[in-house]
């Protein structure tokens, strides 16, 4: 654990830029193919096109001719990273040196896991990248390859535009964040035809000192066009907030959303901070007995199921809104278009907010429900006693 | 006005100290609420969103989680971590509009049968005031 | 030492502590105390320091284990009367008053108080209240069973020997009044004392109008003022029952009298100006003290946040007097001002002194009082807990003031040495 | 096997009959389908009720009881005890209270009738759902690793050492001793042995049972109260490296103080200024009986200087103003013309035997002066100045020696032991006792015990009282030939939905819980954990079971309080 305890919080001053010569796509695999010949790392997880299909799916990568199909930026999301990262690297130490390229919000995702114990990151370099955002898969799939180019348009102009998936369009975290998150980082934006090498980490300068790069070029152009486009998205993101707290004014806000949902449980198992081996509420401990059920609905004049529907998104809510990194997975699976990825991101606002907690953002943030101070949330308590408490020591 | 309503509360008290209370509002013969069920937990850390949320979805109009102040924990720290789970339950049901005043986090210890009372009592009148829990009678839900 | 057994005289923190180690190692504990409850001195503390415990709470668990071990047999309203013998085999007669009242059969109702047609100064509570002459000492005492008050229990003194209003009110037949004291006989191996403290009588010491004037209280007063199962329930009054807008608390009464610091009194004290300031956030709050001794790891930074919140004055002298019904506290200042300010309420911090019985039990257990009255003990270093006797061992209070994890160090001591002499 | 509930009702007297319609709820409870009987009983509680009990459930074949009445706080061990006793296991057995939180505090007879069935229908679902819970035994290790060779260690090893006892006493360094080893004299009022510590290192060498590892390094420990291992490692010249395996029942660790660094505060001008010494220094010269000044001339005034590092520490040491006094009484007795002066903040003499000694010190012309802070100690021609501020007035004193008393300070190993062990320590960087009033000695890893100044500031009766309590917790729970009995209802992983996050080892006060690398899954030790329930409390998916507060169990409750 300790080789992840990052010492330096700031990203630095100065990256590498190299020239894009064919395309970026070319650029940033050059860079990949080098540090797997010179054994850098063993094995690259990276996004790649299933070959004769318009199906994306995650490769963990070592064979270099593979790069043909690989994509860093496909147009969707299909499973997400943090996921596909965990799936392989949960049990036991990884005996290679593995890379991944991920989207941020997929980092972040890792980040979370990590601190769940979900991932291994010992031997693990997460490389993340400026996204430009993803399309909804629903809408990719029925017209993949009309969808495929106006991602490329989009993605060109850093555009936020209403094609690209809700979750997409009000990310506000899409570059590298001030924190101990991803090793390396790939900016895209700022100057034309330049990739910029960010090291995030001590493996991340080691990484680039090893591929015989020196990290002397000026961030300057990069961070300007990076935070220019972080401020537009904050307030697309702030507004795109207040309109769904006002759909939320009162509890039938949140019903009448969830209300289409047909319990297919996709929201949970495309999300990659649901991690349960079994969600709680797909588990026989909120099952009854036959009677009991009659007994209500005779109640209640009628009784609706699958019962737990409610249950079930406030529950998971519960669990998992606080490591939320809005990434909008569950919303993309979601078969009835139920915007639940907008709702939780939204709860996940306010939520980490009151514990002043950012998921995915550093490594050694501990999870905000596994620690806890003597005075705090005195607010939450009735009788209410912070007067008598606000002057007591804070510990 | 039609037949008085009257709630079903359902309160999780901690062993240690809030179950105490409770006892020691009855030897000291003090009139509490009837509206409020308890359930005897060994500690406050014991309640999560699964127990609490699973009681207010299935037709309870209040839930109170009880415990030992701060500080005096039989288990030392199981409280802090009840507060913590506590805050986030409440701050969801703010956020969504779901009447979050029917979930209420108190510190009653063995020695205060008196404010086990006052507790139970005040609860139960705020949550009559509210009616009957619309997340049950709601065809929605 | 090959006698299991063990006689522990005493059962507030210490004592308890000592008889449950001792129980759970397998000895006989023979627990001896003089009140008709358990819990010495601590229970009557609605908190305490430096964490603000509640201490009805902190102790229960451990009373209720004191009532149900096996190996603890209890024996209350009683005193130790005659000892023999020596470490291994002492011979002791403990002398049992009757309760006039059941264990077994009382279930703690209190269907009896109502009835019984005579009211009395609960000593319990300082006296600030009442209680018939068949109670329980407060809400809450364990065992949860009244005992009879004999001196005034009408039908017991004779005054009027019909009378039979608890009796009547019982529906357990808990009530006997044929029960008669008992003597009984022990033979023990070893003799823990932990009789406790009792708090130096201020009455004597007119400058500070104790008894003269109603709102001066002595610190054990405050404790049951303040308390959830005190006299007033916990609600924060002076005796006129106006609220409190301002308090003094005063420091080392009787220390120059006695010749010792008490070591716990700065602490309490403080425990009391915090819970005023909570209770009552706008009081005015003087704490008059001299030294200050606060030698706890956290009991420094204890007096530095209250510090913020209240005035902390170090006097060379004061006096207390009345002023139409207020208090005036009038001081010279250890710069050598002279000064004073008005006051609700004085609350007197007194020394600990050794407990009532101390002398006589001992004469009884033959060995000897220090120069302050506490129990003697041997040379310190080597046994800081063995009196002159063999197998005879002072805890807590009774060898001299100290807190309570100093008191329950010293219980778990002697325990520790009883059965490592037994190893 | 069918299930057969027994449900009995407890009139307790007058008591529950006054204010719950018994009758109703017997008719009420009697149409469940699995309760086989329902009785009612005067006084349940008592010798002729625990018969009847007894003798019901024999007649009656039961599989589970139900018995509504008083509090659990009150009857629920003597019930158990019974059902036991009648051949139940006796936790398929419930207790519900009709008593205190229904009869005693419902007024109105009916609204407390149907509370009480609600109540004992809630209770007989649970009994259905409850388990037949098996209490374990363990075998148990007696020897004791005690960590610390000072006088805490040594009296503890003293007081553990028998003959069915082995003890295993590590110290850091090449001797035993510790820090009272190298003090001068032991205050007079507190034992006249001058060699106390002496005379115990011999009694520690000619116990057999004590075996002593000096120069050597506790590196691991793992287990719980009667089964630890630990790992010793020798620093030893000849041995060095060289690590030994040993087990035991119990850890008392001892491992004192160190001396707050004067240097660390320019205003004492400590290493700076000659004839500027530490307490540990003028002890030293003490023990030479050499009190000179550093160029060979006896000192005509001596200041002594209290409580550095207090402000900087954020406690008072407690025993400074004390050996503070003997060194003024030492001075005058010693150097008859001296003139000494103490510099005090607060005095600090909280043991009965103290202030005489202070009032003795007085006599002997001892000048006390009270200070709020020392400002600065400074050299001036031939003599020291020690600046002070005194009800905000600048004063000082002109002196040839400066004695200063430093703040007692946790020793180097303690944040290092507190990690091995899985420790707390307070904000001063001790160890945290687990209950600071009623468990000083304790630890949360039940097992592990601390004595001595590793707790904080003490004096040496103290600490030798602190290493007798640890030694009466031992010797009161690790009984040779004795099984240990962990606590029952405990938690449970449920190792296929357990995923391995390990949220719930961070939550557990105690360290019961541990992850398993190979299966990927906690695992809790039963033997440490308390019950609390925790853990279940955290863990999303459920995967942790609180044994007789399930997820079952207590919905059951919740479902009848919504009926």
């Amino acid at each position: 654990m300790s080789n992840n305890q990052k010492e330096t919080k700031n990203y630095p001053n100065k990256g590498k830029s190299l020239p894009v010569e064919k395309s970026i796509k070319d650029t940033v695999f050059n860079i990949f193919k080098k540090a797997l010949e010179e054994n850098i790392f063993d094995a690259l997880l990276i996004p790649a096109k299933v070959p004769d299909t318009d199906a994306y799916s995650w490769i963990l990568l070592q064979d270099e001719s593979l790069f043909d199909i690989a994509d860093p930026l496909p147009p969707v999301m299909t499973v997400q990273g943090g996921r596909a990262l965990s799936s392989f690297s949960k049990n036991g130490e990884l005996g290679l040196k593995i890379a991944a390229l991920l989207r941020p919000c997929e980092a972040r995702a890792v980040i979370e896991l990590f601190k769940l114990h979900q991932v291994d990151l010992d031997n693990m370099t997460l490389i993340t990248i400026d996204c430009p955002g993803a399309m909804p898969l629903a809408d990719y799939m029925n017209d993949p390859k009309k969808i495929a180019d106006s991602f490329k348009k989009i993605s060109e102009k850093w555009e936020i535009s209403e094609s690209l998936r809700p979750a997409c369009q009000n990310c506000h975290r899409f570059s590298l964040m001030d924190g101990t998150g991803p090793d390396l980082h790939i900016g895209l934006l700022g100057e034309n035809n330049k990739v910029t090498l960010i090291a995030n980490s001590p493996e991340g300068n080691d990484l680039l000192e090893k591929l015989g790069f020196e990290s002397k070029d000026s961030l300057d152009k990069w961070k300007t066009e990076k935070e220019k486009l972080v401020k537009e998205k904050t307030k697309k993101r702030e507004s795109f907030l207040k309109e769904w707290q006002e759909k939320t004014k009162n509890p039938d806000g949140f019903f009448n959303e969830l209300n289409k949902c047909i319990n297919c449980h996709n929201c949970m198992n495309a999300c990659p901070i649901c991690y349960c081996q079994q969600c709680y509420f797909d588990s026989q401990m909120i099952n009854f007995k036959p009677e009991i059920y009659l007994k209500k609905s005779r109640e209640k004049g009628a009784l609706r199921f699958p019962l737990n529907t409610m249950l079930f998104h406030i529950g998971r809510m519960s669990h998992m809104v606080l490591s939320c990194v809005a990434c909008g997975a569950c919303e993309d699976a979601c078969p009835v278009s139920i915007p639940v990825g907008r709702l939780f991101s939204m709860v996940g606002d306010k939520t980490q907010k009151q514990f002043d907690y950012v998921p995915g953002l550093n490594r050694e943030d501990p999870l905000p429900l596994q620690i806890f101070k003597e005075d705090e949330f005195c607010e939450v308590e009735t009788p209410n006693e912070c007067e008598e408490k606000a002057t007591e020591e804070v510990k | 006005m039609e037949k008085k309503f009257k709630p079903n509360i359902v309160g999780f008290l901690c062993n240690w100290c809030s179950y105490a209370g409770a006892d020691l509002a009855g030897s000291s013969k003090t009139d509490v609420d009837s509206s409020l069920s308890v359930i005897r937990v060994m500690c406050s850390s014991r309640v999560n969103s699964n127990l609490v949320l699973s009681a207010l979805l299935w037709g309870s109009d209040g839930v109170l989680v009880a415990g030992c102040h701060p500080g005096d924990c039989h288990y030392e720290q199981g409280n802090y971590y009840a507060r913590r789970r506590f805050a986030l339950l409440k701050k969801i049901a703010e956020v969504l509009n779901l009447e979050p005043d029917r979930i209420q986090l108190s510190w009653i210890s063995a020695s205060e049968g008196k404010r086990y009372a006052e507790v139970v009592n005040k609860f139960a009148e705020d949550i009559s005031k509210l009616g009957p829990n619309p997340l049950t009678s709601n065809p929605k839900v | 030492m090959k006698n299991q057994n063990v006689l522990v005289i005493g059962s507030g923190v210490a004592g308890m502590e000592a008889s449950l180690i001792l129980a759970d190692a397998g000895m006989k504990v023979h627990l001896v105390e003089k009140d008709s409850l358990i819990g010495g001195q601590t229970i009557k503390f609605e908190e305490v320091y430096p964490n603000m415990e509640c201490a009805t709470c902190m102790l229960a668990p451990k009373q209720q284990e004191v009532l149900q071990h096996e190996n603890i047999t209890l024996y209350l309203l009683s005193q130790v009367k005659k000892t023999e013998g020596s470490a291994g085999e002492f011979k002791v007669q403990i002398g049992k008053k009757a309760r006039y009242v059941s264990l077994i059969n009382c279930i703690g109702c209190g269907a009896c108080y109502d009835p019984c047609p005579v009211s009395l100064d609960n000593e319990f509570e300082q006296g600030m209240s009442q209680k018939k002459a068949i109670a329980v000492a407060c809400p809450g005492a364990l065992p949860n069973v009244p005992a009879i008050d004999a001196d005034n229990c009408l039908r017991l003194n004779g005054k009027k020997k019909g009378c039979n209003a608890c009796e009547q009110a019982c529906g357990f037949g808990a009530i006997d009044f044929t029960e008669k004291d008992e003597t009984i006989n022990l033979e023990v191996g070893a003799i823990i004392v932990a009789t406790g403290f009792d708090q130096f009588d201020v009455s004597g010491l007119a400058q500070f109008g104790y008894g003269k004037h109603p709102n001066v209280y002595t610190a054990m007063e405050f404790e049951r003022l303040y308390a959830q199962n005190g006299p007033t329930e916990g609600k924060l009054t002076l005796r006129e029952e106006r609220p409190i807008k301002s308090a003094g608390i005063i420091h080392c009464i009787g220390r120059k009298e006695k010749g010792y610091c008490s070591g716990v009194c700065c602490m309490y004290s403080m425990k009391f100006a915090h819970f005023i300031k909570d209770k009552a956030p706008e009081a005015e709050i003087h704490e008059f003290h001299t030294d200050l001794c606060i030698p706890g790891k956290s009991h420094q930074r204890f007096y530095e946040e209250l510090s913020k919140k209240i005035d902390f004055i170090r006097y060379e002298d004061v006096e207390v007097k009345g002023n139409n019904g207020n208090l005036e506290i009038i001081y010279t200042h250890s710069n050598g001002k002279r000064d004073s300010i008005k006051s609700d309420m004085v609350i007197l911090s007194p020394a600990m002194i050794p407990s009532k019985g101390t002398k006589d039990l001992a004469k009884v257990l033959g060995i000897s009082q220090d120069s302050m009255g506490f129990f003697s003990t041997q040379d310190q270093n080597l046994s800081p807990i063995d009196s002159e006797k063999e197998g005879i061992f002072i805890i807590g209070c009774a060898e001299g003031p100290k807190d309570i994890p100093d008191s329950v160090s010293q219980a778990e001591a002697a325990a520790g040495r009883i059965l490592s002499l037994l190893q | 096997m069918n299930k057969k509930i027994g449900v009995y009702v407890c009139e307790c007297g007058p008591n529950i009959p006054e204010r719950i319609d018994i009758d109703k709820v017997i008719e009420e409870l009697s149409s469940m389908g699995e309760v086989k009987t329902v009785k009612r009983y005067s006084l349940l509680c008592s010798n002729d009720g625990k018969k009847f009990l007894k003798e019901d459930i024999e007649k009656e074949e039961l599989t589970h009881v139900v018995v509504a009445a008083c509090s659990p706080k009150e009857h629920e061990n003597t019930f158990m005890k019974v059902c036991e006793e009648a051949g139940m296991n006796p936790y398929l057995f419930q207790m519900v209270n009709i008593r205190e939180q229904c009869a005693w505090m419902i007024p109105d007879k009916e609204e407390a009738t149907s509370k009480a069935i609600k109540y004992i229908k809630a209770g007989v679902h649970r009994v259905l759902f409850h388990d037949p819970l098996k209490k374990k035994e363990l075998e148990i290790n007696v020897d004791v690793l005690v960590i610390g060779g000072g006088i805490s260690g040594i009296e503890a090893s003293l007081s553990l050492a028998g003959p069915n006892r082995k003890i295993h006493l590590v110290e850091k360094t090449d001797s035993l001793g510790g820090m009272a080893g190298k003090l001068s004299q032991i205050l007079p009022h507190q034992g006249s042995k001058i060699k106390l510590v002496k005379e115990k290192i011999e009694q520690v060498e000619n116990n057999e049972n004590i075996h002593v590892y000096t120069s050597s390094d506790v590196k691991e420990v793992r287990g719980f109260l009667g089964n630890f291992e630990a790992v010793v490692k020798s620093n030893q010249e000849n041995k060095e490296g060289i690590e030994e395996e040993i087990k035991v029942g119990a850890v008392v660790l001892a491992t004192g103080f160190e001396m707050f660094d004067l240097k660390e505060n320019p205003v004492y001008g400590y290493g700076e200024i000659e004839n500027v010494v530490s307490a540990l220094e003028f002890e030293e010269m003490i023990h030479s009986e050499k009190i000179e000044l550093k160029n060979g001339k006896k000192p005509k005034s001596v200041a002594l200087v209290h409580c550095a590092g207090r402000k900087e520490k954020g406690y008072c040491s407690k025993v400074c103003c004390l050996y503070t006094l003997k060194f003024a009484h030492y001075l005058k007795d010693n150097l008859p013309d001296v003139d000494v002066k103490e510099l005090y903040m607060d005095l600090c003499l909280p043991h009965k035997q103290d202030q005489s000694y202070f009032d003795q010190a007085k006599e002997k012309g001892v000048e006390f002066i009270r200070m709020d802070e020392v400002e600065k100690i400074k050299k001036s021609g031939d003599k020291i100045e020690v600046e002070y501020r005194n009800n905000d007035k600048a004063d000082k004193v002109s002196v040839d020696m400066v004695v200063i008393a430093p703040a007692m300070v946790p020793s180097q190993d303690t944040s290092h032991l507190a990690e091995l062990l899985n420790l707390p320590l307070d904000k001063s960087g001790f160890f945290k006792e687990l209950h600071e009033m009623l468990d000083p000695v304790a630890t949360p890893m039940e097992g592990v015990y601390i004595t001595g100044c590793a707790l904080g500031p003490r004096n040496i009766p103290e600490s030798m009282t602190q290493s007798h309590a640890t030694s009466g917790k031992i010797l009161s729970s690790l009984i040779p030939g004795r099984k240990v009995k962990p606590e029952v209802k405990v938690s449970e992983i449920k190792e296929d939905l357990c995923t391995g996050c390990q949220t719930c080892l961070s939550v557990c006060f105690y360290g019961a819980i541990s992850y398993d690398p190979f299966k990927g899954v906690s695992v809790v030790n039963e033997a440490i954990c308390r019950g609390c329930g925790s853990c279940v409390g955290s863990c999303p998916s459920g995967a942790i079971r609180s044994k007789h507060f399930t997820y079952y169990q207590l919905y059951q409750e919740v479902m009848e309080a919504l009926r």
